[in-house]
């Protein structure tokens, strides 16, 4: 509330006028989830390189919250009382972004985040900093379903999730979605690697379709048992599964499961991808180009002569434009409007993720 | 709620439950061994297991392991991982007794103390997999689920008649492996003279040492078995599930401690009967119900097991003392 | 050996009064001398295939030195096991003060009036001998956990009860003292003059744990008797003692009568039973046979053959 | 490291404080008192190295301050379970979750609890129970978890208490997690209340940006609670739990009733615990099940032995040092965790008594380290 | 010689038990050591045992120096404790413990001898061959725990107060055992309270006092010394 003692980070020697801001991003920098949650700040990172503000100077701070929603309100309450600070990316996950989004309100900084898509965070309990660059999970539980029925052709899907705030709801949608093409809907855990419950349900449901709400952590062995246990319906994901890692934690039992994302797929040869790859020496992961929209938004705003949170968050609210990974618009709520949702499914072949088909819920 | 799931699959729940049961028993004999002698719970066991998966993945790695090998092959890299594994585990096990617990006890520090130390090398060990190495070696360090190739491919062995239970050979490897460790592991310990030694130990240390019995070596050789067992595991896992990440240590290590007190900890034998009891148990309620709730089963399970037997199913036996 | 009234060493803060005849420690009994204070009724208690209890009866009568002998192994710790309520009997009946106490837990049956030594010292090794005998006192003592942490419950202090300095004096005249406060300055002054009674004040603030071996068994007989029992059982109180700390021991023994506690006593050495008790029971195998004063005892054939062996002159 | 430890021997603090006259303690104390409520603006330049929100990325100085004092808070409630009454809790998070829970399944208007009472009795949408009832109600909420965990389990022996009170702290949190028209399942509850307060600048006083309120709200509470958990360590409850500590057969013989004072101490534990809950989830006014995690009970039960378990200055400097050094160290974003694990093993390894014990366990300490060296004299 | 320590100094924490004494035992012997409660006779035994380390001082030991070895390692040059307070192994059965003593030794056939040996000794062990230690009552323990002893076939054999608890019976047994397992080879040094006993059977003694060496002499001259009578023996 009062950093007044000033002794980091500001750091342009040039920078004299009044533009001189911070821009936070906030999310899990360490621990169990960080890979999921670092590209999309390097992407970020980027975006603010390729920036010439002439005569502003913008920095990226980074706040490590570990995902955890305790951690993240300090940082909250840090960077709302931090006059200096215009605009946040994140929170990365919807929990620690359930947390601190009123602390941002009362700051009146607006919030773009890259990656929580938890549904009520705008629909049950909208604030008007945030806005998000990721549709809403109902609509990838829609999307799930769509495919599954009109690409797969099941009619008897076996709907399975994770208990946790990210793959239930999501299954829960499917379900919803799907109505009587679900034929038996089961929940595991984080952390477990013992399925024989959920396979031998599978065993007597039958199923032509498998659809899995979680992380890749449990995926891995979920898909080996499943294949060990010779079912071999098609096995789909949400965007918990999207990632560099998912083909080399699922082995050869995942050659040919379906992960679906909202990310478009990106060119591997486009500029993005290969300067991403110079700058931070791997391949654009995960939300990395949600991470560069993020940061070219609130670019837009103070090129567009923004100099305080209100001006930035009006310039946010109204923004409209063509981002890396989509047409950015948000609508009253903060969304991604309807008519720009539209999500891919992607095929683990030979351990990569290619792009298949784009499904639009 | 579905019991008609259960009661019309119990020989394949049964079969299922055993399977995750003999991991947990096999664990447990680490925190039961230690237990019964330091009356310490070594919390850095988890991790001992954890660097077991990282060796069979290792071993597989520099031999060029991967699925589709000869059978003889298979038979040799599997035998080789586990070795590794055996070693490498022990190893660390042993390290841990070194780093944290040994200074202590020259200290003769009281036993919570030993409880923090053991987090902190656990957390150590975590860390080391999740990011030291990382930043050294790169992949497939790192904070991700990495895959361990099949080599032992699951293939269906028999089918038990009458209830037309398929039994893959996995399955098999699992259950005889961990049998066989356990009841040779509780051979050595009551019948050899250095077995002897360690319930004396367990016992009685000053005691112990006055009937000329090392206690040092003890102290070295429970961590060594325990370790050792805990390699066996490890490779047992990841025959089963194929893979390994950072964190894996965690969750089994509170199935296999909890599998160690439900049996009665210190008791060798126990930590069979825990095992194989908690897996069957975890197994029927998740067919009932579903997984989402297992931790919940398996600590009610405790609770009442504890309550009509307050040193778990076959009581103590390492080190039971009572005046 | 230190004597019993030294008073040397100790720099205690509370003030002592004068111990020499140990008003402050003796308690009220609840009946008659010679009355019947604790029936042991055909007591059975086995374990398993051992019988270490079989059938056996005797009676303690209040003011009485009662001592219980036998050969190893005869039965006489489970005696007083069952008596704490350690072991429920399989069959029969202990009453106290004309209660049945089998199966009453044991903290109970403290509060009762039982107390105990161990034949194992089972004191409390990292608590000081002052802290020991103040466990005990706490068995008397009243005030409840939410007492301790709010003291609410006040008492008005007698006039040395007050303290010397005006405010608090007046603090208190008018709000009273908790009782908490109270209790807890009456069981240090009380503990520190059990130790003095029993010998061992000298090291009343070290670790019981650093005690020698004497000292811990009369540290244990101070702990008991501060539970204010009406009934002591001393098992073993003079293993590992020289004779002439056994002549102490005794003079000990005698002197716990007469503050009006009654005491049984496991003992194997028969001058220190012959010497002190009134009456004694010897068990054997778990049964009874024989009961009577030291000299019958002493010189009945069956306790000769089964215990006490030929005369000889070291008994 | 050693000559450090040996200089502040040199002072002897802790009998210069005894021995000082009761004035001057109680100005002491009243001054220490003042700079802690001070502290969150404490801004003097080489003092002001302490503050979290120095370096780029660091955190709220205040918001840091406010969580310290709510797990010193949770290490005075864990130091009575463990330090005193020698009962290895390793599910203190239980308590800790339902302490949060309560408040926020009773206060908050998202709460389907609060909605099936709006409903059932026809109140308005904006109904909920009020904070200052929620209070009693998590505070009886987590006694009577503490009771009911204590009642069937304390009469385990030792270490079987320690994963039961662990499994006990899963349950909570797999059913916190998993019972989704009760507590809203994984997503957690929003809107948990604040202590009601006058408003400034259109705010309500306690809200999430005037994070000092916070800290000076749980501060209060924190010198109450530590007021009376010091009078319980010198009295016949201290002591009966040092007595079932040592031998729990021999303290029932003299009269100790072992199952009573032991629940006592589960009991008083839990209360702490659940009012810790309650202010974090208040000032969070979001809670949710993955908060709870096992690990948090861990990190408890570190706090209450690195700084010395049996004494509550120790556990309060437990709490202070493992909540605060991660924050302050902030840019060493990915070797915390391993700093911290290495930091455990080290601390307790140079100081095993941890670093600040009570006078007792110093001198237990101190005698069997001695008695140990001298048995391996030769090793 | 068989053993000697020399100026042993034992401390415990800041307490010093044992100020510098002298003890000597020859081959052969039976050797008592009397002395009041706390006089450092269980603290003299711990140090000779290597139970404890020495602050000071040295032990021989059939001519070598075992000032630095740990307990395990004496015990395998023959020299064996039967600790004061029993010592035995509570969760064992009576059958286990007396394996126990035996776990330095290879020679099967002999420690068969000696097991009936031990039980010829003590018939109650036989009976209770598969009971735990620990469930025994006090004299049952302490016949187990010199058996055990036994066991070891020590070259010296230390007992300290092994009459402690015993009927009176049976602590004339075990004296009787003491002379005969002395008479068949085995060195002795015996701590006891029964001084009397002790004494009438010892070749020499030691009479300990607040951690010194207060006077030393054959067994039959301490008996007759008016001080020792005195202040041992309860004989004014
Ligand atoms: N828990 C138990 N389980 C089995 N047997 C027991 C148990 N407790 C005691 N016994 C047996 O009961 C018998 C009586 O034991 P007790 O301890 O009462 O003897 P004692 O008369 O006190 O002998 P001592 O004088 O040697 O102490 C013994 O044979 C003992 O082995
Ligand atoms: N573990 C210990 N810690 C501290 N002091 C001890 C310890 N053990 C013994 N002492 C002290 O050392 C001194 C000698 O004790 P020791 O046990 O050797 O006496 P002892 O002659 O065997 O007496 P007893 O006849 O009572 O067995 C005593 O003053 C005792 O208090
Ligand atoms: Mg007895
Ligand atoms: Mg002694």
């Amino acid at each position: 509330a009062c950093g007044t003692t000033d002794t980091g980070g500001g750091g342009s020697d040039a920078s004299g006028g009044d533009c001189d801001f911070k821009i936070g991003a906030m999310g899990a920098l360490s621990g169990a989830n960080a890979s999921i949650v670092i590209p999309s700040v390097d992407g970020a990172q980027l975006a603010l390189d390729q920036w010439d503000g002439g005569d502003c100077t913008v920095t990226l701070e980074r706040f490590d919250t570990e995902g955890d929603p305790a951690k993240a309100t300090p940082v909250a309450t840090q960077i709302a009382g931090d006059d200096s600070f215009i605009g946040v990316i994140g929170g990365a996950f919807s929990g620690e972004t359930r947390a601190t989004k009123s602390i941002y309100q009362d700051g009146g900084i607006p919030m773009i985040s890259q990656s929580a898509t938890a549904t009520d965070l705008t629909q049950e309990d909208p604030v008007e900093v945030f806005h998000r660059l990721v549709p809403y999970d109902d609509y990838q539980g829609a999307a799930i379903a769509k495919y599954l029925t009109d690409e797969v052709g099941a009619t008897k899907v076996f709907v399975v999730d994770n208990s946790e705030a990210y793959g239930e709801p999501l299954a829960d949608r499917v379900e919803e979605t799907l109505g009587d093409k679900m034929v038996q809907r089961d929940k595991t855990e984080v952390g477990q690697t013992d399925f024989a419950p959920t396979i031998s349900k599978m065993e007597s449901a039958q199923p032509d379709a498998i659809m899995y709400g979680g992380y890749i952590a449990e995926a891995a062995p979920l898909l080996k048992q499943i294949r060990d246990a010779g079912i071999t319906a098609p096995f789909i994901g949400g965007d918990g599964l999207y990632g560099a890692d998912f083909g080399k934690a699922v082995g050869d039992a995942g050659e040919g499961a379906v992960v679906m994302c909202p990310c478009a797929p990106i060119d591997e040869s486009s500029t993005f991808a290969s300067d991403f790859e110079d700058e931070f020496g791997g391949a654009p992961g995960a939300y990395a180009a949600e991470g560069y929209d993020a940061m070219s938004v609130f670019l837009a705003a103070l090129d567009d002569g923004a100099r305080t949170r209100e001006d930035v968050l009006a310039f946010v609210n109204d923004y409209t434009g063509e981002g890396l990974s989509k047409d950015i618009a948000f609508d009253e709520n903060g969304d991604v409007p309807a008519d720009q949702v539209s999500y891919w499914a992607y095929k683990n072949t030979d351990g990569k993720l290619t792009p298949e088909v784009e499904v639009s819920p | 709620m579905d019991f008609d799931a259960l009661i019309s699959g119990l020989d394949r729940h049964t079969l299922d439950g055993i399977t995750r049961g003999s991991i947990y028993a096999l664990v447990a004999l680490g925190y039961t061994m230690v237990y019964g002698v330091m009356k310490l719970i070594n919390f850095a066991h988890s991790e001992v297991f954890m660097v077991g998966t990282w060796a069979v993945l290792g071993t597989y790695t520099v031999i060029g392991a991967t699925a589709g090998m000869g059978a003889g092959m298979v038979i040799a890299a599997t035998v080789l991982a586990l070795l590794v594994a055996m070693l490498a585990s022990a190893g660390t096990a042993l390290a841990v007794e070194r780093i944290a617990y040994r200074p202590l006890r020259k200290k003769g520090a009281p036993p919570l103390i030993f409880l923090i130390t053991g987090i902190g090398c656990s957390m150590v060990l975590v860390e080391t997999f999740g990011q030291l190495l990382r930043f050294f070696f790169g992949q497939p360090f790192g904070r991700v689920t990495v895959n361990i190739p099949s080599v032992l491919e699951t293939k269906t062995l028999f089918t038990i008649p009458g209830v037309d239970l398929a039994v893959s050979n996995t399955r098999v490897l699992i259950i005889v492996g961990a049998i066989v460790m356990m009841l040779a592991l509780d051979t050595f310990v009551n019948k050899s003279r250095l077995g002897r030694g360690v319930r004396a130990v367990a016992q009685d240390p000053d005691t112990a040492s006055l009937m000329g019995v090392n206690q040092e070596r003890v102290i070295m050789l429970v961590f060594v078995l325990g370790g050792a067992m805990a390699g066996v595991a490890a490779l047992l896992y990841t025959v089963q599930y194929d893979i390994t990440k950072f964190d894996i240590g965690f969750i089994i290590g509170l199935k296999a401690f909890t599998a160690a007190v439900l049996g009665g900890i210190g008791n060798l034998r126990g930590a069979l009967v825990g095992g194989l009891f908690l897996g069957i148990v975890e197994v029927y309620a998740s067919a009932v119900w579903d997984s989402s709730w297992t931790n919940v089963y398996a600590f009610v399970v405790l609770v009442v097991v504890l309550m009509f037997r307050p040193t778990g199913l076959l009581g103590e036996s390492l080190g039971k003392a009572r005046a | 050996m230190p004597d019993h009234k030294t008073e040397g060493a100790v720099e205690d803060q509370v003030v002592l009064k004068d111990t020499s005849n140990h008003e402050a420690i003796e308690i009220e009994t609840s009946g008659p001398e010679g009355s019947v204070l604790l029936e042991v009724d055909h007591v059975t208690l086995r374990f398993g295939g051992v019988v270490a209890l079989n059938d056996v009866n005797f009676q303690i009568r209040r003011g009485e030195i009662l001592g219980l002998i036998g050969p190893n192994g005869a039965g006489k710790t489970t005696c007083f096991n069952a008596m704490t309520g350690v072991y429920t009997p399989t069959e029969g009946k202990i009453r106290f003060k004309g209660k049945e106490i089998a199966g009453t837990k044991p903290h109970k049956i403290n509060h009762l009036g039982i107390a105990r030594t161990f034949q194992n010292i089972r004191l409390f090794p990292e608590m000081s001998a002052m802290e020991n005998v103040m466990v005990g006192c706490d068995a008397r003592h009243k005030t409840s956990v939410p007492g301790v942490l709010f003291r609410l419950y006040r008492v008005r202090p007698s006039e040395e009860e007050l303290p010397e300095s005006g405010i608090r004096r007046s603090f208190a005249k008018v709000f009273g003292i908790s009782r908490h406060t109270l209790e807890e300055r009456a069981g240090r002054r009380r503990s520190m003059e059990l130790l003095r009674f029993v010998g061992i004040a000298d090291r009343a603030h070290e670790l019981a744990r650093n005690l020698p071996y004497g000292y811990q068994r009369r540290l244990e007989i101070a702990r008991a008797l501060a539970t204010e029992p009406e009934l002591i059982c001393l098992d073993e109180p003079a293993a590992g003692f020289n004779p002439a700390e056994k002549e102490d021991l005794m003079g000990l023994i005698r002197r716990i009568r007469d503050l009006g506690h009654t005491v049984l006593v496991i003992e194997h050495d028969m001058k220190l039973v012959l010497g002190v008790t009134d009456r004694i029971v010897v068990l054997e195998f778990g049964q009874k046979i024989a009961e009577g004063t030291p000299d019958e005892v002493a010189r009945n054939p069956k306790v000769i053959a089964a215990y006490l062996g030929e005369p000889d002159d070291a008994a | 490291m050693s000559q450090i430890t040996a200089a502040y021997r040199g002072l002897r603090i802790g009998d210069r404080w005894d021995g000082a006259p009761k004035p001057v303690r109680w100005f002491v104390m009243l001054l220490v008192i003042a700079f802690a409520f001070y502290l969150p603006y404490l801004n003097v330049l080489p003092f002001a190295y302490i503050r979290t929100d120095l370096t780029a990325s660091g955190s709220d100085w205040a918001s840091v301050l406010f969580l310290v004092v709510v797990y010193m808070i949770v290490a005075v409630g864990l130091n009575v379970v463990i330090g005193l009454a020698g009962l290895l809790d390793l599910g203190y998070v239980g308590f800790y979750a339902l302490g949060a829970y309560s408040v926020a399944l009773f206060g908050s208007t998202n709460s389907p609890v609060v909605q099936a009472m709006q409903s059932k009795f026809g109140f308005s949408e904006e109904w909920a129970v009020p904070f200052a009832i929620c209070i009693p109600i998590a505070i009886v909420m987590s006694l009577i978890a503490g009771v009911l965990l204590g009642a069937p389990t304390l009469r385990l022996r030792g270490d079987y208490l320690a994963i039961v009170t662990l499994g006990f702290g899963e349950i909570i949190r797999i059913t916190a997690r998993n019972l989704d028209n009760v507590t809203n399942g994984a997503t957690g509850i929003i809107g948990v209340p604040v202590p009601p307060g006058p408003e400034i600048d259109g705010r309500s006083f306690f809200n999430t940006i005037d994070a000092e309120r916070w800290y000076w709200l749980a501060l209060t509470i924190l010198i109450l609670i530590i007021f009376l958990a010091r009078r319980l360590e010198n009295s016949r409850v201290g002591r009966a739990w040092l007595a079932i500590r040592e031998d729990e057969d021999a303290a029932a013989v003299m009269g100790v009733a072992g199952f009573k004072f032991k629940l006592w101490a589960f009991a008083i534990g839990a209360t702490l615990g659940g009012l810790a809950g309650l202010l974090f989830g208040s000032k969070q006014q979001y809670v949710e099940p993955n908060a709870f995690m096992v690990q948090l009970s861990f990190l408890f039960v570190a706090m209450v032995v690195i700084g010395g378990s049996g004494n509550i200055f120790g556990a309060l400097l437990g709490a202070f040092l493992l909540t605060y050094l991660p924050e302050r160290f902030r840019e060493f974003v990915d070797w915390r965790p391993f700093a911290f694990g290495v930091a455990l093993v080290a601390v307790m390894i140079l100081r095993p008594q941890g670093l600040a014990p009570s006078r007792r366990r110093a001198r237990e300490f101190e005698d069997r380290r001695h008695e140990a060296e001298e048995a391996a004299a030769d090793a | 010689m068989l053993l000697e320590m020399k100026d042993a100094v034992l401390n415990y924490g800041k307490i010093e038990a044992l100020h510098g004494i002298t003890v000597e035992v020859n081959e052969g012997e039976v050797v008592s050591l009397i002395g009041a409660n706390g006089a450092g006779k269980t603290s003299t035994m711990r140090a000779l045992s290597g139970v404890r380390g020495l602050a000071a001082g040295t032990v021989f030991f059939d001519g070598e120096d075992v000032t630095k070895l740990r307990a395990d390692q004496r015990l395998r040059k023959g020299l064996v404790l039967c600790p004061e307070g029993r010592g035995i192994f509570p969760g064992m059965s009576v059958t286990e413990n007396l394996n126990m003593g035996a776990y330095t030794r290879k020679d099967k056939g002999a420690i068969d001898e000696d097991y009936d040996r031990v039980f010829g000794l003590f018939p109650r062990l036989l009976e209770r061959k598969k009971q735990i230690a620990g469930t025994m009552s006090g004299g049952e323990q302490q016949m187990l725990a010199i058996g055990r002893a036994l066991m070891s076939r020590p070259k010296l054999l230390m007992l300290d107060e092994p009459s402690m608890g015993l009927a009176p019976m049976l602590i004339q047994q075990i004296f009787d055992i003491i002379t005969e397992i002395s008479q068949q080879g085995t060195t002795i040094l015996v701590v006891e309270q029964n001084a009397k006993q002790a004494l009438s059977r010892s070749d020499r003694a030691y009479v300990l006092e607040t951690g010194n060496i207060v006077k030393t002499g054959s067994g039959a001259e301490l008996l007759d010394d008016p001080s020792v009578r005195e202040a041992y023996l309860g004989v004014a």
